[in-house]
């Protein structure tokens, strides 16, 4: 059983295909402008993507485990916002019931949650395309957003909300290091539980994970709640970092979000990938967004230069990573 | 196949038809606002408003279905001005008159534009910020969506007023798709870059202002004008929030888009047209001057700047919101 | 007397299917029992039944006469009975240590404790496979091996093992066995399902005889004649089979020079005649599989070329490989062998599209027309010729591939394990239409596990460490042939 | 064998689920508003559909192939621009090129079938993702409309590429003539014809297709490559319903496409559903918009209502096919 050393190298190996384009965007990053590599612009860099980092987060969990969820994307901006509108007066846009500020984060990761509850439950119970369930919520929670403000943006927010976002931590902003931890606990518990490792079975062979034991309903039901409040803590990071929710926070995020899942090596067809992976993804794509805000590529031609580097990177992990992609 | 427009002659029968571009903006939410309040002032009679979802294609289709439900005018406000030319031409052969909002059409016949000129937004940002800059500096501009008319009218304007009257200054374009993560995080890598950054032009309060402000407080930059420090800051709309950040100096300016202006001239229109009554080119008796188009008139609304000095003017409409 | 599984009066119905009626087994604490029955009897029915899978429509189910547990409690149900199951259920991303120990990790994952257990029962159970390798890249049979190492190393009481054999050849199937003596004096109960009639009067004490979706009789296998038990089964007496003389032909059909492939096989030369059955043997990893794999143009060989009718399709390109006659069972019928939501008619009539109407079309009436024969010559269990595959039977979906392959009347032939999963009586109607296709002038390529199989071929050449060691002439006894394959006999 | 004739009969209806909440659509419309169930709005809907149902049509194919295709909305706006601006002068946004007028449709459609090309080259040669390959090109492609038009819209158009769009035939537009035609078409070609048949096989389990003799990616290549064209054809016919092509035409229409695909019953595993059940889905979707125009709900509100009506169709259609969804 000697041959296992070099097999566990190379299969780690894999979670790490991205790590070269990443090398190759820090040296084209370098050579575009002196202010790239900077710390203030490196930090820059994280912090834009911790938001959408959880998301991913979210997402690889459910793709992983054979399902899809592209409702994440409307609850950024939904759950916080329902929240927010508890606690605010109606002069602010509020239902005006006075509910405590400290309570919104709480409230807010509350509604994420069952947000996820509504998916899964509908998805698993009725056994519903994801797909297409998923859409459907997207547009209603999305409405869920939309009727109550009236389209408005909510500017008066409780302190509470904002502080998440916009402060730092030892140097780095505080959704650097909540995004960081989150995804070590991620990663740990994919890698390393019971519970993470049934996401694969899951994903892989759905009968054989039951066969075997697995609470596939409960399992599947505990990912899509999750994958909630983890968008719903993206929405609350990101609502401290533009100070206000816009009816529009968070719309059109989601392709990005599978964007760099994909890249990073998660299979849309379940059971394969990796949080690490996963975590590679989002960082060439924030990569890839700051050089060309740098670089200053005219806003009409940036989609083809845009998709042009998705689909490199995508060969890239292809050819790194040796296996067809589904 | 449907009735004819026969109602445009007649007067009487005819409703009005109102699209609503879309429904995800402050501006657009207090227009539709605006448009049923200024309906019941003006006795208008309207059929349910349909809305179109910022999509010419469903606009299209509305359309349709307005005429259908028997429209005998139609207010509009088409994102994209080319795109509506046959429906345009559609209107026409059954004379139902059109009115336009906020946009001009390109082609097909529009019994009135009702709009301020979004050009002249832009060119109204660049005076204000050259003249506050001196004519050197950089700035950066937040635009809109460069798929969408207004967003293109008001960045063109901006860039050709810095080009000719202050070419000293250096101007940095970031497309942010009226989405407010895409300002943000564009400005700060933007600020990074060149700390020397002395003016912004947001396109859009709405989605602009707080992730603007937002960045500006992290890097320390949110200074009095008199600071030097200080970043000059014009929005565009005149919602609210952008008067009380001019009342704070944490911006210096904004265009007031005037929506009360919009659903009521509008409305104004349709009725008028709806009573078979006709206008000319000249000046109006609300501040304004009507203007010939090659497929119609404008009404070219006021749409003024709004700085520390008239913030408090009790007739613009972000005064007016409660 | 007190059983220690009892199901009572089970009724299962699929749509228009009974797959049980009123049937029931009995299994007596201690025992290893044999249910056999022919293709599409309801076996596995009863397995899912028993393993808490699915819900009967009616009936009951008792362990040690309690009540089963609901089908929601799967923590429950695996307590009380371990499985190996007729389909696959191995996940194939994940590595075959992880598979072993699937929802047994522990609530925190310790790797290296995990890979050192999986190793360890891997070496129990003589299964030479990497812990490490991820499941996907087994062949069916090591994937098989994982899945009964996982199935009797749960400790569990009751242990089902549906056509645990079908994948397997001689030397696996006795270590098999030898694990199951062992957990029988450990007082493990057993239920042992296979269509080799042979392994059940080797290792069961009694054995259930369904037919047609009803028990038909339990009785002692001790004394049982084997007619009798064949007969309890079919319904009727059956003779067993007679291989055929064939008239080889002296058009050489299907020709191998060179060929080899890194890893599997070394420059084997194979020339198949006309009317002529060619058998391959070999013990596991011996490379017939690759080497039959290439022959139909499912894989490419590193050098060496493939002639088939005197054409010489690219490698690796099935479709031109069948233009040019050749028809093929894969291996793994799951994997290569039918796509599961498409009729049985289709599945069967799909590399005769193009003969079942002009212009691209295909006449649906064409098609039924044709597999109704089809249907009829091969015996297979199904509604009718709309049936999705996938709701087969396994031994009827492998007759749906033997089905295929035959269906465009092929001159060159190669069949991967045909039987595999299929009874007594099916077999020797495949059997009969492999030799009616040798009959018609085909030459054949017959590669089996299955010595039964073996013996209608006019020689068997015998592979060894990727070689062709041995060209063996018919009239072989089992003992010759056993020990060439191992490689004790040059 | 007598068995056979009721299983047909039920799979048959298992591609009509849908009819039932199109008849219940028809008595709610009918009570929404007088207008409805009048020729001129039953035809209006019809032809609003027309250019969408194109892009249903395509998506059912390459879904059944076990496929996937976000980049056929770009190919809408994008592959009749690319035509027009070979045509049209340079004052009126084209290249100043002069080709001939009537070159644009062949020309639009031509570019269609070069954009399915690409993406069929992508997937199946380089065994990339399919939905990150065409997540790329639905951006790159939107991005070859916007770089060259730079943003503007195209109203100056050779009178060719209007007529199919904006002409009637025998009292109904032509482009609903056209989609209907097509429908025809594909529903034969997929029910009837090696090709047709080959789809399902590939999507329901490729690698059983090849041994069986069907040339799998000869097969997937053209099914992307019909995708593009029938896109081109889509776009054709909406540039002739607008009279111009604008910067954002397709744009946010494919999350409708497969709404509309898996209501009518299109697995997005691949092998399952019929272009008769897809064209239920299209038409369920065209009445619900419908309906919602006719009756005014606030645009706040609409998203809601509209996610809740998708959610209950795929529950009935979950329910009336009586199978799991994937
Ligand atoms: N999911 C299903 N849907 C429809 N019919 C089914 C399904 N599962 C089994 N059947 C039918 O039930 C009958 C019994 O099948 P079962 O798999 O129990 O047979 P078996 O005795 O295990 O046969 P084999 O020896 O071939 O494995 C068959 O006719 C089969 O077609
Ligand atoms: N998919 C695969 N990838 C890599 N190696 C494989 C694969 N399948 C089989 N092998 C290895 O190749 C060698 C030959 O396998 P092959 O299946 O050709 O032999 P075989 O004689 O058919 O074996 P068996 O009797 O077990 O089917 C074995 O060592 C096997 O482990
Ligand atoms: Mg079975
Ligand atoms: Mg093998």
């Amino acid at each position: 059983m000697t041959a296992g050393a070099p097999k566990v190298r190379l299969a780690r190996f894999r979670d790490l295909t991205l790590v070269p384009v990443i090398l190759l965007l820090l040296v084209v990053g370098a050579f575009t402008d002196p202010v790239f590599l900077t710390g203030g612009n490196i930090s820059n860099i994280l912090q834009q993507q911790a938001s959408i980092s959880l998301l991913v987060l979210a997402e690889a969990m459910i793709l992983i485990s054979g399902k899809f969820d592209l409702s994440l994307e409307s609850t950024v901006g939904t759950a916080p916002a329902m929240a927010v509108m508890l606690a605010v007066p109606a002069a602010a846009g509020g239902f005006g019931l006075g509910v405590p500020g400290a309570l919104v984060i709480p409230l807010a990761i509350l509604a994420g949650a069952a947000i996820g509850a509504v998916n899964g439950f509908l998805i698993i119970r009725f056994q519903l395309s994801a797909f297409i369930v998923t859409l459907a919520m997207l547009i209603i929670v999305h409405g869920l957003l939309l009727g109550p403000t009236e389209g408005k943006t909510l500017f008066q927010l409780p302190e509470s909300i904002i502080y998440l976002g916009s402060t730092t931590w030892a140097g780095l902003p505080a959704s650097v290091w909540i995004a960081g931890l989150l995804f070590a606990i991620g990663a740990l518990t994919l890698g390393y539980t019971r519970a993470g490792r049934s996401l694969y079975a899951i994903g892989g062979n759905a009968d054989a994970a039951r066969a075997a034991g697995i609470r596939v309903h409960r399992v599947l039901f505990g990912v899509f709640v999750t994958g909630g409040m983890l968008a719903a803590l993206a929405g609350i990071l990101e609502t401290g970092r533009l100070g206000a929710i816009g009816s529009n926070m968070g719309v059109g995020w989601i392709f990005m979000v599978f964007a760099a899942a994909v890249i990073g090596g998660v299979s849309m067809d379940g059971g394969k990938g990796t949080i690490l992976g996963a975590l590679t993804g989002v960082l060439v794509i924030g990569l890839v967004q700051n050089i060309l805000t740098l670089r200053g590529v005219s806003g009409f031609w940036q989609p083809v230069v845009y998709g042009g580097i998705i689909l490199v990177a995508l060969m890239i992990s292809r050819v790194a990573g040796g296996k067809a992609q589904d | 196949s449907t009735n004819s427009g026969g109602a445009a002659a007649g007067g009487a029968g005819g409703k009005v038809g109102i699209d609503h571009p879309r429904a995800d903006s402050d501006f657009w939410n207090s227009y539709i606002k605006y448009a049923d309040q200024m309906a019941t002032e003006l006795k208008v009679g309207k059929l349910n408003p349909t809305n179109s979802q910022n999509d010419v294609s469903k606009l299209v289709s509305n359309v349709q279905t307005l005429i259908g439900q028997g429209a005998g005018a139609i207010v509009m406000a088409p994102q994209d001005t080319g795109a509506i030319a046959t429906t345009l031409q559609q209107l026409e052969n059954k004379k139902i008159p059109v009115v336009s909002v906020d946009t001009r059409p390109d082609k097909g016949k529009v019994f009135m534009v009702v709009r301020a000129d979004n050009r002249a937004y832009g060119t109204k940002a660049c005076e204000f910020l050259g003249e506050k800059l001196g004519g050197k500096g950089k700035v950066v501009q937040l635009q809109g969506a460069l798929g969408s008319i207004n967003g293109r009218d008001r960045s063109e304007a901006f860039l050709e007023c810095m080009k000719s009257k202050f070419p000293g200054i250096t101007v940095f374009s970031e497309p942010t798709e009226w989405e407010g993560s895409k300002a943000a995080s564009m400005l700060q890598t933007r600020l990074e870059q060149n700390p020397d950054i002395k003016g912004v032009y947001m396109h859009a309060g709405g989605v602009h202002l707080a992730p603007t402000l937002q960045v500006l407080k992290t890097k320390g930059l949110l200074a009095p004008p008199a600071d030097p420090k200080h970043v000059f800051v014009v929005s565009n709309d005149g919602i609210p929030q952008e008067f009380e950040a001019i009342r704070k100096g944490d911006i210096d300016a904004t265009v007031s888009q005037p929506a009360d202006l919009y659903a009521r001239y509008a409305l104004f229109y349709a009725k008028a047209a709806l009573e078979g009554k006709t206008f000319k080119p000249g000046p109006t008796d609300h501040d304004s001057t009507i203007i010939e188009l090659p497929n119609g008139l404008e009404d070219q609304l006021p749409a003024p700047l709004v700085t520390k000095d008239n913030v408090d003017d009790q007739k613009l409409w972000g005064n007016q919101v409660k | 007397m007190k059983f220690h599984v009892e199901a009572r009066n089970i009724v299962k119905r699929f749509g228009p299917t009974t797959a049980l009626h009123h049937a029931g087994i009995q299994i007596a604490a201690g025992e290893t029992h044999a249910l056999v029955g022919r293709n599409g009897a309801g076996k596995s029915t009863l397995v899912s039944i028993l393993t808490g899978l699915q819900r009967p429509d009616a009936g009951e189910v008792t362990f040690a006469g309690e009540r089963a547990p609901s089908l929601a409690d799967r923590d429950a149900w695996r307590r009380r009975v371990a499985c190996v199951y007729q389909k696959p259920t191995i996940i194939p991303a994940l590595t075959v240590a992880e598979n072993l120990f699937l929802n047994r990790q522990g609530r925190f994952v310790k790797w290296r404790e995990l890979r050192a257990r999986a190793r360890d029962l891997l070496n129990t159970y003589e299964v030479d496979v990497d812990a490490e390798a991820p499941a996907g890249d087994l062949g069916v049979e090591q994937r098989q091996l994982v899945e009964i190492a996982r199935a009797l190393s749960f400790g569990a009481t009751f242990i089902i093992l549906d056509e645990p054999t079908a994948r397997l050849d001689g030397p696996a199937i006795e270590r098999l066995f030898t694990r199951m003596r062992a957990l029988r004096e450990q007082g493990v109960t057993m239920m042992y399902i296979s269509h080799h009639l042979d392994e059940v009067y080797e290792i069961c004490q009694r054995v259930t005889v369904f037919r047609d979706a009803r028990h038909v009789t339990t009785r002692q296998v001790y004394g049982l004649p084997h007619d009798e038990l064949v007969t309890a089964m079919t319904g009727e007496a059956t003779a067993a089979y007679q291989a055929g003389e064939h008239t080889i032909g002296e058009k050489t059909v299907l020709q191998a020079s060179g060929l080899s492939l890194r890893g599997r096989y070394t420059r084997v030369d194979l020339a198949v005649r006309a009317g002529e059955v060619v058998g391959l043997a070999g013990s596991a990893g011996s490379g017939k599989i690759g080497l039959a794999e290439t022959l139909a143009g499912l894989r490419k060989a590193d050098s060496g070329t493939v002639t088939v009718n005197g054409r010489r399709p690219r490698q690796g390109d099935v479709p031109a490989f069948l233009a040019a006659g050749l028809g093929v069972v894969p291996e793994d019928r799951h994997h290569e062998g039918f796509v599961p939501f498409l009729s049985v008619g289709e599945n069967g009539t799909m590399p005769i599209m193009r003969k079942l109407g002009r212009y691209g079309l295909v006449s649906p009436g064409r098609r039924r027309t044709r597999t109704e024969t089809l249907i009829r010559d091969l015996d297979i269990k199904t509604d009718g010729p709309e049936q999705p595959v996938g709701d087969l039977s396994g031994g009827n979906a492998q007759k749906v591939v033997f089905a295929r392959a035959l269906v465009d009347d092929p001159s060159a032939l190669v069949v991967m394990n045909p039987t595999a999963g299929v009874d007594v009586k099916s077999k020797q109607a495949l059997l009969g239409a492999v030799e009616d296709a040798a009959g018609r002038g085909a030459g054949v390529v017959l590669v089996s596990d299955e010595l039964d199989d073996l013996r209608i071929c006019d020689r068997v050449l015998v592979m060894f460490h990727g070689r062709v060691v041995k060209d063996v002439p018919r009239g072989w006894t089992d003992h010759e042939l056993v020990a060439v394959m191992e490689g004790i006999q040059e």
